[in-house]
């Protein structure tokens, strides 16, 4: 925006300025008579869950009456009604327990977002030009079931696809069973900074495909493989209120806490030691830190069990991971290992996490067990302090398919649309996820889209991914309709989050649970769902639980509360539910996913595997190091302007984004703070403002994930640039998932300073001169 | 009345009573610099005061240096033309009105900063203490409200100061005009008849004034360092900043009046009242204030660097060798290295020597004083919250039209009052002087000499 | 150049200087006469006009949407806080009544009169009475007043709002100037603290 | 006993998430400014994370501080006000009345900790964001000066509903939008005057020291140093 516009909108205004002002009368806006009464300047806080991210923080809203611009039956006017004022943590529910991260309170801006789409929208220009036309709902799903009807007919029922977001609840269950029903294979969900890895490696170790949950507030010693738990990873705000226990919460006793990782993250900044080991030794140094243990005979090696009986070499005590020996690979120091080790069994409880770039390696899996492995060998899974899994409600109310879905990564998708002619998917439906933009140029996913003849999108805005839709049915606000989630980790106890709306509907949006049973219903072949809308689905399943008293029941009481929880144990602590814990604390608990039913799947020791990287160091001699933005996550959040403008943790950049390079580094390639960098691998290249940053190794590149939308509104569209796009298509090979951290790079200066990086601090360090002495 | 009279008359009343169309251009030219100034204030009043380049930290920038400048430059002329007065330096004769014009103008524009730096101008008027139905009087404890007090009790003072010698004058342009002119003229002339009571009258409070007005001269540009000194920040937390101001505000003045009184010289062709010997005397003042400067300067930065103390470090450092390193030894050389050996040497103390001195150490003032403001305000005691400035045009354009305002405000007051004061010169045109009269005559003559001599 | 251009001269430029300058005062705040359903909101003035006028206090004339006769509805014993302002008792603002709040009673009573008519007729639409404030306070006032503690502290509702019963619409007959509840505030031994009233 | 408001603030617990920056945000209509003002020096964050990095790699170490204004009870900002709107109150806050704030900036100049901020133009919204805004807290105009007011809504608030309902206010009742949302519970707000308050027993911890608190400004928050393990 140049200055001569920002000119222009400064010295405009609204009517509201005189609606809040002196009265003169506005003749030409209606007033609608309010559908709902509000006790004027009071303040009504209402229950409702944060859609941003995997953890699932139950939050409130306050709710107080203001004047908002509606649209009723086709005409414009002002209405009064109930307005959410912000977003707090709930202070009843278990995993946020009154609290919430900066990006779950600028949630609130999605609902009143300028660029949202407000009505149905049909394509008319040719795709990707984001040439749309309103139509009405009824034609909008007219033309859904139109598509699918014509897949029935063609009996080409699996030419259907879904592609979702990650995520857990009644709304995932339903599309599965939607998708079931019709006959189509199971919806294949896409999340750059997915888990797939972690709860495959939890399963094999501890037979729970799920995320683990730490009792930091109660242990002694962490060490963190990359894992920003303070950040982004996770549960982040169930995991600081522990930090801040571990901290500060116990007489005598401050826990300790050591971080993994090349590059010094936000959490990293907060450990005690940052220990910068090579990009994809973490496993190794786990083992390391392993051997060290038992050597020593501090832990006996069975302590371990299956767990341990996964690392090929465990039993035999991890010879070749001496302390020399990792040394050698991870490039921390010998002594450093052995003090540690030993710190872990010294300063009990002591436990070890991982996440994050050390799982995004080719030998991803590996680095998981491994660690998982020194859990068990340190006896702190399910126990107070260590590592354990929140025990889990059926996430269905359905009985489920016999057999476990078939799983399809989105890579193998876009592979098969490209690789067959006609296209295997003929309807796509896009739910909650961005894939255009947050998968590596090598799965060619735009391709691929353009190759599918029809693709509706449920999203709430314009995104790389919606703008090639043919139609868009956009969803309500999550603070518009019913919310319902079931956290896999971050609490002690099991956990159903659910919430009424909070307010009305500003736009002529629908609630896409609801969309889909509609289109269920009106079939030619109609999916005979038990339920004409999501709120009676929810119901159902709140009728299986348990009334938390007796003069009411769990379907109520959840509304009022926020969501249904078992009770934590007498002594108010929340004790994590281990595998041990499965029946309690209440009602009924099973395992997560239902996928691995009792049984557990036996692997095969794993050995130690190297992890590749794209590119040859000689040509690209960086690491590559996309993190996931503190403010946007993996890019979906970059439409926000409190997020926009939020000065980042680290760097406090605003409006940006830049590439982390070490100082010395800097030098050698006679870059300064600022420069315009230009960023090459094998995938190609970009160009961004050099950052430098005392935090991050000499052979390490670091960017943050968010920032380079092409589409995605105002206030995102053209700003800084996608490290996504530059990333080698490598996978972990177990499960398929994208190693984004498996890249090299080169670097070269292409000019000065161009304005791009915008600071807010003046400088970094507090006495800058002396550091210069130092130098 | 002699024919000297009668020649002086008329040399001093010709530039009154011709115009030339020289003089319109001027006129215009600089008229349409000022409206330009003018009209960028009220843009920026109508958009908001983020058009200038002032930021977060630095808040206060180019129009509180212009602020400090103008009234720094209004220590001309009734402070020189007061102590000259009180010690009876006769070469002050010529001089005197010059300067106090200076002093009055520099200090109306000066006045206009504060004012044109507000956030909301409109409201300016809650710095005055005035009986409001909300009970609420201005804070008494606020430099800026001292400000207010100083600049209107100098201000008045200085008009009154410059004032009270123009009446025989106007009475005589008022003799000497007809129509409309005559009659306005015959206004201000207070109606002035030249009676030997008038004359006592007017001397006595001539005197009154010369004495009132230098405490209060002297207080104004302290109470102008107040604004600054009074603040816990690095670099304007200082003692020494009352006098430090007070001398740099003479110094700066002098130069101006030097200038002026060039321009003068030889745009009114008055080379016979304003001799080099003016110039020569005052070049000794400036000399003298060049070296007081490069004293206070040393002085407080030697403290400052002796002390040691980190956070005025930080800003001894940006002025120093920073990032303002480049405008901080320009300063230096403007304020003592150019001027000092063409003032000290009597072969180039001439009037083109000091009139380049003077540029000189203008330039050099009024870097001083941004000095003073924005390092200081960049380098506060969080590291985290340093800033740099840069202006931006409209301040920049607003600068420039306060010189444009200061000459056509000169231009306009040389046309419509003798600029040298004709009845001081021509001493003895009533009894009382008659004693005097003589010696005038003498020196007169004696410069006549001087002047004619190779 | 003659006598008479130079008088022309000087007076156009003296002429621009005054303009330039009454312009200056006159656009008090940064206003825009661009008056439109903007698509951003701000506390600027719409137009420098309106700026002036909040400036110098001047409040345009509130005119009603619908003559609503308050004397007749107090001479009919319906209290203020029946239902019309009831959330004075509950909350800071006394609230203005949408048409549904008068269908509580003239779904029945007088539905022949003409008026009556017009708002059975709106509420059918679902249209509402945009009321406009009589009490308002210009946006850059700051004030924030609170009904409750005034209630609690038994200042008459008259105080502020005249003799109600003898008003049809309501008019602003107390002039509310900040020096008004500053002296009330002395009287009572209530806080003159600055926040109290402005954040 | 009048309130004296005050906070403590643990930076062993604070982790620089910026939860609190957001709260503030949220609560109290601070407008944001978009990337040309932000870049020309103009972004407004009533309470902000300051970050210093240390050493240099592998040594590299770096701290976070919050931090916001700390209601000083000899606040160099307050006499140099020429207009009052700058001014203390009765329980010790450092007021801003924006009404009556002429724009002379001199305030956040005599400000050593450059926590006050200045309205360069007038904020805007993009439609309909500004259906968010706090009915309960001013909208700042252009020339204007804003700066954390240790949310005096919510302190109002509290006040008019406790003696609604006669009885005295709850220590942890009453908390700041950052103090609310702040994960870790590093920000603890309370009432200074109130010896058995949290804030009071934090603020005599011996970790505790005020910032800058050697320029004599008497800050009413405590900062408790963040420890380390060696």
């Amino acid at each position: 925006m140049d200055r001569r516009i920002f000119l222009k909108v400064t010295a405009v205004t609204g009517t509201s300025a005189t609606l809040a002002s002196c009265g003169n009368p506005e003749h030409a806006i209606i007033r609608f008579i309010p559908e709902e009464e509000h006790v004027p300047g009071v303040a009504e806080w209402k229950p409702s869950l944060c859609p941003l991210c995997q953890a699932g923080c139950g939050v409130i809203v306050r709710v107080m009456e203001g004047d908002a611009e509606v649209v009723r039956n086709g005409q414009a006017g002002v209405m009064r009604m109930g307005l959410a004022k912000k977003l707090e943590g709930n202070p009843a529910h278990p995993i946020s327990q009154g609290k919430l991260c900066g990006r779950g309170q600028a949630a609130i801006q999605i609902a009143y977002h300028p660029d949202r789409i407000t009505q149905p929208l049909k394509r008319t220009g040719p795709r990707g030009q984001g040439q749309f036309q309103p139509v009405t709902w009824d034609a909008a799903i007219a033309e859904l079931v139109a598509q699918l009807d014509g897949l029935v007919t063609s009996n080409n029922q699996r030419g259907l696809a879904f592609l979702k977001g990650g995520g857990r609840g009644q709304r995932d269950d339903l599309v599965s069973q939607f998708l079931d029903r019709f006959g189509a294979p199971p919806a294949v969900s896409f999340d750059l900074f997915n888990y797939d890895v972690l709860r495959r490696a939890n399963l094999l170790s501890f037979g729970r495909e799920q995320l683990p949950t730490f009792d930091l507030a109660r242990s002694g010693y962490v060490v963190s493989f990359g894992a920003d738990f303070l950040g982004t990873w996770n549960s982040p705000v169930a995991q600081h209120a522990g930090y801040g226990q571990m901290r500060q919460g116990r007489r005598g006793v401050r826990g300790a806490f050591v971080q993994v990782e090349p590059r010094m993250s936000q959490t990293g900044a907060n450990a005690d030691e940052w220990v910068p080991a090579r990009p994809g030794t973490e496993g190794v140094l786990a083992l390391g830190l392993a051997h060290v243990l038992l050597s020593a005979r501090l832990r006996p090696a069975d302590a371990a069990g299956r767990a341990g009986a996964l690392i090929d070499g465990w039993n035999a005590g991890l010879t070749g991971y001496t302390p020399a020996d990792v040394e050698k690979q991870t490039g921390v120091a010998a002594a450093r290992i052995e003090r540690m080790a030993r710190a872990l069994v010294e300063q009990p409880p002591g436990v070890a996490m991982i996440g994050g770039a050390p799982l995004a390696q080719t030998n991803g899996l590996f680095a998981a067990l491994a660690v998982n492995a020194l859990n068990a060998l340190l006896g702190n899974v399910g126990q107070p302090g260590g590592v354990s899994f929140m025990p889990q409600i059926p996430a269905t109310v359905t009985p489920r398919r016999s057999s476990p879905p078939e799983r399809r990564t989105l890579q193998a998708v876009t592979a098969a649309i490209l690789a067959a002619d006609p296209s295997p998917v003929q309807v796509l439906l896009v739910d909650s996820t961005n894939p255009v933009f947050a998968s590596p140029s090598g799965w060619r996913t735009r391709e691929a889209l353009l190759k599918v003849p029809f693709i509706a999108s449920f999203g709430s805005f314009i995104d790389e991914t919606s703008v090639l839709s043919d139609l868009i049915l956009p969803d309500h606000a999550f603070l518009e309709s019913w919310v319902e989630g079931r956290p896999e980790s971050g609490a002690a106890v099991p956990v159903a989050t659910l919430a009424p709306p909070a307010l009305r509907p500003l736009h002529q949006t629908r609630a896409t649970p609801d969309v889909l049973l509609q289109v269920a219903s009106r079939l030619n072949k109609p999916l005979d769902f038990p339920w004409q809308t999501f709120d009676e689905m929810l119901m159902a399943a709140f009728a299986t639980l348990p009334a938390p008293s007796a003069d009411t029941d769990a379907w109520t009481a959840a509304q009022q509360q926020g969501g249904w929880w078992g009770a934590a144990d007498a002594a108010g602590q929340t004790r994590p539910g281990g595998p041990a814990a499965q029946a309690e604390p209440a009602g009924r608990t099973t395992q997560a996913g239902g996928t691995n039913q009792g049984g557990r799947p036996d692997a095969a020791p794993v050995r130690a595997l190297e992890a590749q990287f794209d590119g040859e160091p000689a040509a690209y001699p960086f690491h590559f190091l996309p993190y996931a933005s503190h403010a946007f996550l993996d890019g979906s959040l970059a439409h926000l302007p409190w997020l926009q403008e939020l000065p980042d943790a680290m760097t406090t950049a605003m409006w940006s984004s830049w590439a982390e390079i070490n100082p010395q580094t800097a030098s050698k390639l006679g870059i300064a703070e600022g420069d315009v960098l230009e960023i090459t691998s094998t995938q190609g290249s970009l160009r961004t403002p050099a950052l430098l940053s005392p935090g991050i190794a000499p052979d390490v590149i670091a960017m943050p994930v968010g920032q380079g939308h092409e589409t995605f509104t105002r206030y995102a569209s053209g700003r800084g640039q996608n490290p996504i796009k530059i990333l080698a298509s490598a996978a972990e090979p177990e499960t398929g998932a994208l190693a984004w951290a498996a890249t090299r790079v080169r670097v070269t200066r292409i000019g000065p300073p161009n304005g791009d990086l915008i600071l807010f601090a003046g400088e970094m360090r507090e006495h800058p001169h002396e550091h210069e002495h130092e130098r | 009345m002699s024919d000297a009279d009668r020649r002086l008359t008329d040399d001093l009343l010709r530039p009154l009573l011709t115009t030339s169309a020289r003089f319109w251009v001027l006129v215009a030219f600089l008229g349409a610099i000022v409206a330009t100034g003018l009209g960028t204030w009220v843009y920026q009043m109508y958009w908001g005061f983020g058009l200038t380049g002032v930021r977060w930290p630095i808040f206060w920038a180019f129009y509180v240096t212009n602020f400090v400048f103008w009234i720094g430059i209004s220590h001309a002329g009734t402070l020189i033309s007061a102590i000259l007065r009180l010690v009876n330096a006769r070469w002050r004769r010529p001089v005197t009105r010059c300067a106090e014009a200076i002093t009055v103008f520099a200090l109306m524009i000066g006045a206009m900063f504060p004012i044109i730096h507000l956030g909301r101008p409109w409201l300016f008027f809650w710095l005055i203490p005035y009986p409001n139905q909300r009970g609420i009087w201005p804070n008494f404890r606020s430099p800026l409200v001292w400000d207010f007090f100083a600049i209107t009790a100098y201000l008045t003072g200085s008009v009154l100061f410059l004032f009270l010698p123009m009446i025989p004058d106007l009475a005589l342009v008022r003799d000497r005009t007809t129509g409309w002119r005559h009659r306005c003229y015959g206004v201000v002339s207070l109606g002035w008849r030249g009676t030997t009571k008038q004359w006592n009258r007017l001397e006595t409070a001539m005197e009154i004034m010369a004495i009132a007005i230098l405490p209060v001269a002297v207080s104004v540009h302290t109470i102008v360092s107040f604004d600054f000194s009074m603040a816990p920040v690095p670099g304007w937390h200082s003692t020494i900043f009352g006098p430090y101001f007070v001398a740099g505000a003479i110094f700066s003045g002098i130069a101006a009046l030097i200038i002026a009184m060039a321009l003068l010289r030889t745009f009114l062709h008055l080379e016979e009242y304003l001799h080099p010997v003016h110039f020569q005397n005052l070049g000794k003042l400036l000399l003298m204030m060049s070296l007081l400067w490069a004293y206070f300067v040393f002085a407080e930065r030697l403290t400052v660097w002796y002390g040691n103390e980190t956070a005025e470090m930080a800003v001894f450092r940006a002025t120093q060798s920073g990032a303002f390193a480049p405008l901080y030894w320009t300063m230096v050389v403007c304020n003592f290295v150019i001027p000092f050996p063409i003032l000290a040497l009597k072969k180039t103390r001439t009037i083109a020597g000091c009139v380049v001195a003077s540029s000189c150490v203008l330039v050099g003032m009024w870097l001083e004083r941004f000095l003073i403001i924005v390092p200081s305000l960049g380098h506060k005691y969080l590291p985290y919250s340093w800033g740099t400035y840069r202006p931006r045009p409209v301040e920049i354009i607003i600068t420039i039209s306060t010189f444009a305002a200061m000459s056509l405000l000169y231009v306009l007051f040389a046309k419509l009052v003798p600029i040298i004061s004709v009845w001081e010169l021509k001493v003895g045109a009533h009894p009382a002087h008659a004693a005097e009269s003589v010696e005038a005559r003498d020196d007169e003559q004696a410069l006549f000499v001087a002047r004619t001599e190779p | 150049m003659s006598r008479a251009s130079r008088a022309r001269i000087l007076r156009t430029l003296v002429g621009c200087t005054l303009l330039l300058a009454v312009a200056g005062t006159s656009a008090c705040r940064p206003a825009n006469n661009r008056a439109s359903m903007a698509s951003v909101y701000t506390p600027a003035r719409e137009t420098v006009g309106e700026a002036v006028n909040d400036f110098f206090g001047i409040r345009p004339r509130v005119t009603q949407p619908f003559p609503f006769p308050h004397s007749t509805h107090v001479a009919k014993k319906v209290a203020c806080t029946d239902y019309c302002h009831e959330s004075v008792t509950k909350g800071p603002v006394a609230g203005l009544p949408s048409v549904k709040t008068c269908m509580i009673c003239h779904e029945s009573i007088a539905t022949d009169r003409p008026l009556i008519q017009q708002i059975t007729d709106l509420s059918k639409r679902g249209v509402d009475l945009s009321w406009q404030r009589v009490y308002g306070y210009s946006a850059q006032a700051h004030v924030r007043f609170n009904h409750a503690p005034h209630l609690r502290a038994k200042v008459e509702c008259s105080t502020c709002h005249g003799r109600i019963d003898q008003q049809t619409v309501a008019e602003r007959n107390v002039d509310m100037k900040m020096g008004y509840c500053v002296d009330c505030h002395k009287a009572k031994g209530a806080s003159n603290e600055c926040l109290t009233c402005h954040f | 006993m009048a309130h004296r408001w005050g906070m403590a603030v643990d930076l062993d617990r604070c982790t620089g998430c910026e939860a609190c920056v957001t709260a503030c945000r949220a609560e109290n209509n601070i407008p944001t400014v978009g990337p040309d003002q932000a870049a020309a020096g103009r972004a407004m964050h009533w309470i902000r994370v300051e970050r210093y990095w240390e050493g240099d790699f592998p040594d590299a170490r770096l701290t976070f501080r919050p931090v916001l204004c700390q209601q000083c009870d000899a606040a160099p900002c307050e006499p140099v006000c020429p207009t009052y709107a700058s001014h203390h109150t009765e329980e010790g806050l450092n007021a801003q009345v924006y009404n009556r704030c002429i724009g002379t900036r001199y305030c956040a100049n005599a400000c050593p900790y450059n926590v006050r901020f200045f309205n360069f133009f007038n904020p805007q919204w993009d439609r309909p964001l500004q259906l968010q805004l706090n009915p309960d807290v001013s909208v700042r105009e252009v020339g204007v000066m804003e700066k954390c007011t240790f949310c005096v809504q919510r302190i109002n608030a509290a006040e008019i509903q406790a003696t609604a309902d006669e009885k005295p206010q709850k220590d942890g009742d009453l908390k700041t939008a950052c103090a609310q949302s702040c994960p870790a519970t590093a920000l603890v707000f309370g009432d200074l005057n109130d010896p058995e308050s949290a804030v009071s027993r934090l603020s005599r911890s011996p970790r505790g020291s005020q910032l800058l608190g050697d320029l004599g400004t008497q800050p009413k928050i405590t900062y408790l140093a963040r420890q380390s393990q060696t």
